[in-house]
């Protein structure tokens, strides 16, 4: 597919997603583990680093672990501390 | 930053109920109706309008939906084990909560009245810590603040990573 | 025994509901509601149809009306007090409770959970200790038996003599 | 009141009410203390005796103390152990 090189779709929420002004981003992406994901978001996007620190990873419907593997396209979403009730 | 405008949207599934409509409280209490029960309590968390002596003029509830709704039927599987529950129910607003409007109401049912309370308070401990919903709180001068994190709870465990 | 026949009898005065007819439960939660809480709470209590093995048909409850009324007087009282409430009603149906159907409803509501929680679950152990209201246990072959103390209750202090 | 000599109403509930096959009784009463009815209302309902030693006496709306005087003409009830709720 050499018009769609792979990547991973990473969606933004709340005050990470206003941090960042935006609730998705797409990065280049050939597969890794959910921690190398963490790495390649903060590189991309320093204004949501601090908060990215204290959030988990979602895979899916499921947390992640930080030695998941995240596949070329996936869907991942960061999940900030979170404050429902 | 606001998430986009939704029509009316609501999703029951089971016990588990996500709603931008205003919640119904009595029917949380009906779904853990249940000839064993004697003891049922429902929880109902309102919005204040005063908070620590800020105002708010209403708050703003987002989710990871897909998400939320797995671990909130995961913590309502789990509290029927660990209480011996006759049943359990949860809903949770999104969307702009007005003052004293609902927005997270669960309730659960026992034979006998102390594990129906003890399983209401555990699942709001748990819904507060683990489940991907987040509230914003907006001024009366315009400003908002998204919150991340509830000062009277503990943070999440490390668990997941 | 059973008392004499009754019309629908019902008295509410302030948060304080005695009454043969069915329980309003929404009604007893709506009563807590408050600009200034955060967290409230209802308990329901509901006749079962089988307890500890034995099948109860229906549940028939007497008191002595005045000072019941009293009693769960004083004891909200308190609980506000207490558990700084904004908040918080109670209401115990009288006469024959059929099983599935509310014989008492509490509720408690406060800025935040855990007293709203524990002024509930406060109140509901009082009013099973103090308040003077009997229940009896009607079975399915015509039997009854009045219940005089609950084993899952310590018995009332004895201050009052 | 020579027709109508000093008494005391005393009202009866549940197992109380059904042991004593009535709900209610008068007996003759010139006054004294919340004690001494308990031994008069015991000595002339035997049936109720084990259950009165282990309830309450209300007069009027609050509970009674051992030593609160009951006057000729009082209304008193007697509380078993109650199980509301």
């Amino acid at each position: 597919m050499p018009d769609n090189p792979p990547r991973v779709r990473v969606t933004l929420f709340a005050g990470m997603a206003e941090a960042a002004g935006r609730r998705s981003l797409e990065l280049p992406w050939t597969g890794g583990t959910v921690a190398d994901l963490r790495h390649r978001v903060a590189a991309a996007m320093p204004a949501i680093a601090p908060l990215l620190a204290q959030s988990a990873i979602a895979l899916g419907d499921r947390y992640a672990k930080a030695d998941d593997s995240v596949a070329a396209g996936a869907d991942v979403a960061i999940i900030p501390p979170v404050s429902g009730g | 930053m606001h998430p986009p405008a939704a029509a009316f949207r609501s999703r029951t599934d089971g016990p588990v109920t996500l709603t931008r409509g205003p919640l119904d409280t009595a029917a949380v209490l009906a779904a853990v109706s249940d000839p064993a029960a004697g003891g049922n309590v429902l929880f109902v968390g309102t919005a204040r309008s005063v908070t620590a002596d800020i105002t708010t003029s209403r708050l703003e509830y987002e989710a990871h939906e897909p998400l939320a709704h797995a671990m909130l039927a995961a913590l309502l599987a789990e509290a029927r084990r660990r209480f011996s529950l006759a049943g359990c129910a949860a809903a949770h607003r999104l969307g702009v909560v007005e003052p004293g409007e609902a927005s997270v109401a669960v309730a659960a049912s026992a034979p006998h009245r102390p594990a129906a309370f003890a399983a209401t308070e555990w699942l709001m401990a748990e819904i507060k810590r683990e489940v991907p919903i987040w509230k914003c709180e907006h001024r009366p001068d315009g400003s908002h603040t998204w919150v991340h994190g509830d000062p009277n709870t503990p943070p999440r465990e490390t668990h997941h990573e």
